[in-house]
């Protein structure tokens, strides 16, 4: 039941927010904070009770489970059940969305100043559909809460965005539900290759592991699905949308659009795609990887070029999502467990990066680099956080990214792609590059346009301290995370390798 | 005593953190006193672990003292282990002793700069992450304290951040060196996927059974390595950032780009000794790659007209040195030479530093000169350091430790004729090279007048340092002088020890002998053409071909313009031309097409009711024709 | 005609009988409220009388020679019930809108329960006369109903363009009967089906020329493609809600006997029908998701998309098996709520003289009035097909539909154009959430019933959209009956 | 159908209307004398008094259109565009 109540504490939160609007508008920051917060504490409980011996429930890899049914038509046998569970995976999932959350809300105290009750709902909604997205095992469910992130989302950018946000949010929720659609087929294809072979119509994620499909199908069923997610998590060609929604949206949309968004892509590829079509995503394993490698360098070059604040902090989560799409690829553990924590260390520090930027936006209302430059004088608190997240986002050893990387290059390169490790760690190369012109252009240099700005105020500076913990945390002692992943991943491998072929150790 | 051993790392880290959050309120006195002390109390910690390191030496003569696990995955778990043995412990010493004379001389270097408690805090987290790659039980660990120390690097060469000359020059530093932290990553993921860990005792143990020697895998490793130690050590291929590192200031350069960062890579490549002995090529690579980049760094040492930029090239013809000796299996020569080099290096650069002051930050070694009589104390240490780079003999430890070297070069195993050869030309350029640093700066009529006496915490540094860089060479004497072999004997239970081969055409003592030549002959070219008759100079430069010579060696034989136009020009035109992401103009093109398609059929919509009607008949007629035409 | 055929056809009578009421009470005493009053209560006793008509379901009336013209079966009651409800939201719109017209606003009554009589004869019938004689009913009283306000240049434009042309698809309609009478000699669609399936006719030629033109007078009532022209200028030219009247309801009693036509005779299996059908269906869903891209007038836009919303239907209606009528009557339900919906909201906010169909009209609508705004969000989202409304379900159920018949080219069609489909619902999003120009002259009065149904209807597009289980029952109950 | 589509006078129009749809009804009566049955005369007459209707409609629109523009073409009636 925790589960159920993980989602309608945040929904129920978003609409009293806004409801609390009416009256005074600190209210409704309140009562959002005070949902997240909850949601949070309830996701660390959770971890504390499972991540000692995360033993399985009867019916497969869960640690919690919770079914109802929801649509059932007797008469054509379909039945669709509101099927909630959490392993590994998903529980870090949902932490880490919480915390974000609950740094969204913090970063938009100040910053938003009209319509708070709508931006509040907007805001619980996406993280309720997100929670949702990380819990649904019914694949309809799934799909239903895939497609509900996105109009919030779109509301987010569209009314609190910056100059061409209209533009953005357009492109935005129109790449995401083109592709999103093209899931929706190939997810109804499978539903009915499993009708064909077994005579029920079933969207149960354990039921349709094992349809038995031909290769063509499969093949173009798992294209669609790995399409649908993969312009989530921007993969190479399908990228554009992402600089053009970060750069438009307020600093908590970016915030949740960076940490969360992104994550959902990459989360439905390693909960969904491998294990559903194993053979096919094999054979489509080496593409995958060249494009995730093409993603890396072409994200870290591109960041390099940038010169607006935001769309280089975009670029870097390009580059550093390719990285994810090339350790679920690489499909064995060390690649697997290098995704997961770099997909958490991502969130965090991009997010960070993001929440700094858009406080920097805050202070001097511009985000063009040239513009800036000497900050550090004036502002020497926000630069050294800033100066900490960039070393993140550049892969220093003894931080959260760097663990990841290093895992993901380790496993791509036990999985024989030697090229491609040496072309992902010239990628690693460029993040020095876009990152230290990060830190020269805006903080460093003289200070020629004489700024004179407020430095952070304690309460400030105060958000960013759970995120550089959590970074250190992840770098010098990833322990915990990773024990909790680890029965996760072995139900990932073991659904998402063909029979014959044993997992590469 | 050996269970303190974590704090050693420790202290400096807490410094670095007390420094950074606390560093703005805090007065300058307590951050002369934090600072500093913190790397004293590490050092004291130090010497009495290697005391009770001497005295009861633990089994197997190395001491392991494991934290916690860093990772555990399916196989990888590597530890947060430190390791202690006396080649880190050698490294230990040097870095803490010589870190906290340094950090004592900058309390007052520093003293009128703003970003005064900023600066420490950078020291001492440079002295924290270099005592983690010293005592790092895994290579991944070893890996952390290496892009640590890289970062330091950084954040210091680029610490008057005012002027962007700066900044380019910390952040070439950083991507440099970044490159050959790459090329070591992708070594050290070759060595985990070969050899299934990353613990460096085990590995070593794994790389002897299981490659044979000359072992292609084994070569590509240590080529890799290499690769990461050139990079960090400012090696051949990629020696363009230190140079431009000067632009820190002085006290770092003293103890990142002279004492302790930059033989990093010498470390490393210890450490590592056994995948170079299993694969002759490495090691000969290694040999290659110090013989010429003693060399090049020699001649271009000669051209420069800054003093640090000249020290600069001297440092990376040195650790050339060091590299030779690694390449041809003198292990423990490289190590000596290291300890010696890190007391006389510190030294100059510091000499240097006080003279900079002193004319008003008058970097150009021309415009200074005479500056015997105005800072005595500094011309004596810097006279010393000089004699004992250019060695000396007898007197100074540069003369053991580089006479060792270039005799090993000739006689040890991996050695030839050749590499002993360059070694010795080398000798000859380390000597003029210096000499003429002497004679331009502290002989001759005094052309800059003094503005800044050096006090007392700049002096007493400077002479413990000159005291270390005349005595500390005696700890090992050649065969016919005295025949000390404490410092190999003690390397013995780490580094192997250097065979000699066999066929010697000539004795130790011969070489010595040309050695000293060498170093008799340098100085009197300098003398000759520096002091004597100045003139002398432009006859040389002034042809074309001087001119064209002169230009080439300064500019580092031409290796920065070459990296420029390779790689730095190409990114920025991209940069330029790319910034619309040209991905963007093919969905862009998609609109447009959608766009036009929009507005013909828009012009279908006339309006007019009889165009309506005949687009019914028409679809009606073609319907009737389709269902009549198509088969049952 | 036994007391069984006098109950199956009391909604008629009760109909009928509200008509003729409205009539006297205006030709005695002109009043508004009254006339607008009987309707209501005519459509709700109509509605109301349902199950008894169900309880004696189904029941073939008509002369027992030429078979039977009307059939009253479960499929039958449900799409008349669905066209009451839709015809009682529309009355209740249109005396919201009409209370702000000054003179002759009685007459509109007489007119929609006319209109509304048609649609229901033609959703029941199962014979060429009473299919013909409905939607000429249907036909005549809309004619009348676009060009109702006669001081405006538009309406009368409206009225004359659809006379003309639904007179010339009519003509079609009955040439292309007529030669399928000349080869079966039968006129019910059940013998018509017994002589098809039996395949031994002699003359294929002429049964195909026949049904081609059928199409014709079917595909110009959906407003499919290459029919579709009048459709923009008669939604824009008529007043609100007249067009969500010609919108929902006539479109739905069409699909209703077009999908009893074709699935009693099974003609849509003859190779070069479904073809025909498969183009249309094709060129409809991309010129309705086409033109309404970059189009500035907010009923226009609607127009376009109902076009590709019939081209998604017809999809659903080629899919074979058993899901493909479900998805069509299910698509249907959640179309007319939606429709209404949205031209519910257009007719609340035009003032007197002109329809509010300008994006202008609607600048910062969610600001002003937070209610109709969401309102009208709900309706965009559903008919773009967003989850939580019916939209998507019913979108959902299509592409279920189709997967299983395994018409795959038409799919990726339908999923490509609705995603063009997606920016300009996202055009009016933006406008209604954008900055309220202040200028915009203030929304009239929202009148309370208007507003009722329109919340209602609000609430209807969520329920189905989280929770259509419950009618799903009911629809597949009456597709059941369908296959007699 | 070709009178519809060649002349502009709305009354023109009327009158091709009325011959299309008197030919389907022609179409009828054929088709029934072939099956020698009466439908076909039975559903003449419905299309007759279809016929009549549109007509009357069409005629008071007629008149609606000479009173606001004092012209019968219809192309003056096509503002609705685009």
């Amino acid at each position: 039941m925790i589960l159920v109540w993980l989602i309608v504490v945040l929904f129920s939160g978003g609409v009293l927010a806004w409801i609390a609007a009416r009256w005074n508008e600190a209210a409704a920051r309140w009562i959002s904070l005070a949902a997240v917060t909850a949601d949070f504490l309830l996701s660390l409980e959770l971890w504390r009770k499972y991540s000692a011996g995360a033993h399985f429930l009867p019916n497969g890899p869960w640690l919690v489970d919770f079914n109802a049914e929801w649509i059932s038509i007797p008469l054509a046998g379909v039945n669709i059940h509101l099927h909630l569970a959490m392993d590994g995976l998903s529980l870090l999932m949902v932490a880490l969305t919480c915390l974000l959350g609950i740094m969204s809300v913090l970063t938009s105290w100040r910053e938003i100043s009209q319509r708070v009750g709508f931006f509040h709902l907007n805001l619980m909604a996406i993280l309720g559909a997100i929670v949702g997205v990380f819990l649904a095992v019914d694949l309809f469910l799934f799909y239903f809460a895939w497609e509900l992130m996105l109009v919030p989302m779109y509301f987010l950018i569209a009314v609190w965005g910056h100059e061409r946000r209209i533009y953005a949010a357009v492109k935005f929720f129109i790449f995401t539900q083109a592709c999103g659609l093209l899931m929706l087929v190939s997810i109804l294809a499978l539903v009915f290759a499993h009708h064909q072979a077994t005579g029920v119509y079933t969207f149960e994620y354990a039921d349709l592991l094992n349809t038995p499909l031909s290769r063509g199908a499969a093949f173009l069923m798992m294209l669609g699905m790995f399409l649908g997610f993969a312009v989530k998590l921007p993969m190479f060609p399908l990228h554009p949308w992402l600089p053009d929604a970060h750069t438009e949206a307020p600093t908590a949309g970016s915030l949740i659009l960076a940490g969360l968004l992104l994550k959902t892509g990459a989360y439905g590829l390693l909960r969904f795609v491998l294990p559903l079509f194993p053979e096919a995503s094999r054979d489509f394993a080496p593409a995958a990887m060249t494009l995730a490698v093409a993603g890396i360098v072409y994200g870290a070059v591109m960041a390099f070029a940038q010169t607006d604040l935001k769309r280089l902090v975009a670029y870097t989560s390009v580059s550093h999502l390719g990285f994810v799409l090339l350790g679920i690829y690489a499909r064995n553990d060390w690649a697997l467990e290098g995704a997961l924590v770099s997909m958490i260390a991502h969130g965090v520090s991009t997010g960070s990066l993001f929440m700094l930027v858009g406080q920097l936006q805050e202070r001097t209302h511009t985000r063009e680099m040239d513009r800036l430059g000497g900050l550090w004088a004036t502002i020497p608190r926000l630069s050294g956080i800033a100066m900490f997240f960039a070393m993140g986002s550049m892969g220093l050893p003894g931080l959260g990214d760097f663990v990841g990387e290093f895992l993901v290059l380790m496993g791509t390169y036990y999985a024989g792609h030697f090229g491609l490790t040496v072309a992902a760690s010239v990628g690693v190369l460029f993040s020095t590059l876009y990152a230290l012109k990060f830190i020269q252009r805006a903080y460093h240099g003289p200070n020629t346009h004489q700024w004179k700005i407020q430095d952070l105020a304690p309460r400030e500076a105060l958000i960013f301290a759970p995120m550089i913990v959590v970074l250190l945390w992840l770098g010098v002692y990833p322990q915990p995370v990773i024990r909790t992943f680890q029965p996760a991943m072995q139900a990932i491998q073991q659904f998402s390798n063909a029979p014959g072929e044993a997992p590469p150790r | 005593m050996l269970k303190l051993l974590w704090l050693i790392p420790a202290l400096p880290c807490a410094g670095f953190l007390t420094l950074a959050f606390f560093g703005p309120r805090l007065s300058r006195r307590a951050v002369a006193l934090i600072g500093p002390g913190v790397v004293l109390a590490s050092a004291v910690v130090s010497w009495s672990v290697a005391m009770s390191f001497f005295l009861a030496p633990p089994p197997g003569g190395a001491f392991v003292q494991e934290l916690w696990t860093w990772m555990d995955v399916a196989g990888f778990h590597p530890k947060m282990a430190l390791y202690l043995d006396p080649l880190s412990l050698v490294m230990m010493l040097v870095v803490t002793s010589v870190g906290f004379l340094i950090h004592w001389y900058s309390t007052e270097f520093m003293a009128e700069d703003e970003g005064y408690s900023r600066f420490f805090a950078y020291m001492n987290l440079f002295v924290a992450s270099m005592l983690v790659l010293l005592l790092g039980d895994n290579l991944l660990l070893l890996y952390l304290g290496w892009e640590g120390v890289g970062l330091c690097s950084y954040l210091l060469i680029g610490f008057w951040y005012t002027d962007p000359a700066n900044g380019r020059a910390a952040r070439k530093a950083f991507y440099v060196t970044r490159v050959g932290d790459t090329a070591m990553s992708l070594g050290l993921f070759l060595l985990f996927t070969q050899l299934g860990t990353l613990q460096i005792q085990d590995l070593m143990r794994e790389a002897h059974d299981q490659w044979g020697t000359g072992s292609k895998l084994a070569t590509a490793a240590g080529l890799l390595l290499l690769g990461g130690a050139c990079g960090k050590s400012a090696q051949l291929p990629l020696q363009v950032w230190l140079p431009d590192a000067m632009a820190g200031p002085t006290p770092t350069s003293a103890l990142i780009h002279a004492a302790t960062m930059v033989t990093a890579g010498v470390y490393l490549i210890a450490r590592t000794h056994v995948i170079f002995e299993v694969s002759p090529t490495a090691q000969f690579a290694v040999a290659a790659v110090g013989a010429a980049t003693l060399l090049i760094a020699g001649f271009s040492a000669m051209t420069q007209w800054d003093i640090k930029k000249s020290l600069a090239f001297s440092t990376i013809s040195q650790i050339g040195y060091m590299f030779l000796a690694l390449g041809v299996g003198a292990w423990s020569a490289a190590i000596f030479h290291f300890m010696t080099h890190a007391f006389f290096k510190a030294l100059l650069f510091l000499g240097a530093g006080i003279v900079i002051e002193a004319c008003h930050h008058e970097h150009s070694m021309f415009k200074m000169g005479g500056l015997r009589k105005e800072l005595p104390v500094t011309f004596w240490t810097f006279a010393i350091a000089g004699c004992s780079l250019a060695g000396l003999p007898l007197v100074t430890a540069g003369f053991y430790s580089k006479g060792l070297i270039i005799w090993n070069a000739y006689a040890s195993a991996g050695g030839s004729m050749v590499l002993w050869l360059a070694a010795v030309f080398g000798a000859l350029l380390t000597s003029i090279y210096t000499f003429r640093m002497i004679f331009l700066t502290f002989f001759g009529e005094p052309k800059a007048h003094v503005v800044k006496r050096p006090g007392a915490a700049m002096k007493i540094p400077v002479m413990i340092l000159a005291f270390f860089a005349a005595v500390a060479g005696f700890v090992e004497t050649p065969g016919f002088l005295g025949h000390a072999h404490v410092f190999s004997n003690f390397m013995q239970k780490a580094l192997p020890e250097a065979v000699e081969r066999r066929g010697l055409g000539m004795s130790e003592l011969g070489s010595e002998a040309v050695v000293m030549l060498a170093f008799l002959a340098g100085l009197a070219i300098a003398y000759f053409f520096f002091l004597k008759k100045p003139a002398l100079q432009e006859s040389v430069t002034e042809p074309p071909v001087g001119q064209a010579v002169h230009r080439f060696w300064f500019s580092d034989w031409g290796m920065d313009w070459l990296y420029d136009k390779l790689f730095v020009q190409p990114l920025w035109w991209f940069a330029r031309i790319n910034k619309r992401d040209f991905i963007d103009s093919f969905y862009a093109a998609v609109a447009a097409v959608t766009r036009a398609l929009w507005v013909v059929l828009r012009s279908t919509q006339t309006g007019r009711l009889r165009w309506y009607a005949a687009v019914i008949v028409a679809g009606t007629i073609l319907f009737v024709a389709l269902a009549l035409v198509a088969k049952p | 005609m036994t007391a069984q055929d006098l109950t199956a056809l009391l909604p008629f009578i009760v109909v009928s009988a509200a008509c003729l009421v409205v009539l006297i009470a205006t030709a005695v005493r002109r009043s508004h409220a009254v006339a607008g009053l009987v309707t209501v209560a005519g459509l709700t006793a109509a509605f109301g009388l349902l199950p008894a008509a169900a309880s004696v379901a189904p029941r073939a009336i008509g002369a027992s020679g030429a078979g039977a013209l009307v059939v009253l079966d479960g499929y039958g009651l449900f799409f008349i019930g669905l066209i009451l409800a839709a015809s009682v939201a529309v009355a209740v719109l249109a005396y919201g809108y009409l209370d702000r017209q000054e003179e002759h606003r009685e007459e509109f009554y007489i007119l929609l329960l006319v209109a509304v009589l048609g649609s229901m004869v033609l959703a029941a019938s199962s014979h060429f006369v009473s299919f013909i004689l409905g939607l000429e009913i249907l036909s005549v009283a809309l004619y009348s109903m676009c060009a109702y306000l006669r001081d405006r240049a538009i309406s009368l434009e409206a009225g004359i363009k659809y006379l003309v042309l639904a007179a010339a698809s009519a003509a079609f309609l009955l040439f292309g009967m007529a030669l399928i009478y000349a080869e079966f000699g039968t006129m019910n669609f059940s013998y018509l089906a017994a002589q098809m399936t039996a395949g031994a006719y002699p003359d294929r030629a002429l049964v195909a020329g026949g049904l081609a033109l059928m199409i014709t007078g079917f595909g110009f009532k959906l407003a499919l493609a290459p029919f579709h022209l009048w459709t923009p200028d008669i939604y824009e030219g008529a007043p609100a809600p007249v067009t969500a009247f010609v919108a929902s309801v006539s479109k739905g009693a069409m699909f209703a006997l077009l999908l009893r036509y074709f699935s009693s005779t099974s003609a849509a299996r003859l190779h070069g029908v479904f073809l025909v059908f498969a183009v249309i269906a094709a060129t409809s869903m991309i010129a309705g998701n086409l033109l309404a891209l970059l189009q500035n007038n907010l009923k226009r836009i609607l127009a376009y998309s109902s076009i590709a919303h019939m081209g998604y239907v017809l999809v659903a209606f080629l899919a074979a098996g058993d899901l493909g009528p479900e998805a069509v009557t299910f698509y249907l339900v959640a179309y007319f709520i939606t429709t209404l919906m949205a031209f519910g909201v257009v007719a609340v906010l035009s003032p007197a003289e002109r329809d509010a169909d300008r994006l202008e009209d609607v600048e910062g609508l969610f600001w002003r009035r937070p209610v109709l705004g969401a309102l009208l969000t709900l309706a965009l989202l559903s008919l773009a097909g967003i989850p939580a409304t019916a939209g998507f379900f019913a979108k959902f159920y299509i592409v279920a539909a189709g997967a299983s018949s395994g018409i795959w080219r038409l799919i990726v069609l339908l999923v490509v154009t609705s995603v063009a489909g997606l920016f300009y619902y996202l055009r009016v999003l933006v406008a209604v959430y954008s900055q309220p120009a202040e200028s915009a002259e203030p929304a009239p009065r929202l009148p309370l019933a208007s507003g009722v149904v329109l919340a209602l209807l609000g609430i209807l597009i969520v329920w189905l959209g989280v929770f259509p289980g419950r009618v799903l029952e009911t629809v597949q109950l009456a597709v059941a009956s369908l296959r007699f | 159908m070709i009178g519809l589509l060649v002349r502009r006078n709305l009354l023109f129009i009327l009158m091709s209307l009325e011959v299309m749809v008197n030919a389907a009804g022609l179409a009828f009566v054929v088709a029934g004398a072939g099956h020698g049955q009466a439908d076909g005369q039975a559903m003449f007459i419905f299309i007759l008094a279809i016929a009549a209707a549109e007509v009357a409609v069409g005629l008071a629109l007629v008149l609606l259109l000479y009173h606001r523009y004092r012209t019968l073409d219809v192309d003056v009636a096509s503002q609705l565009r685009g």
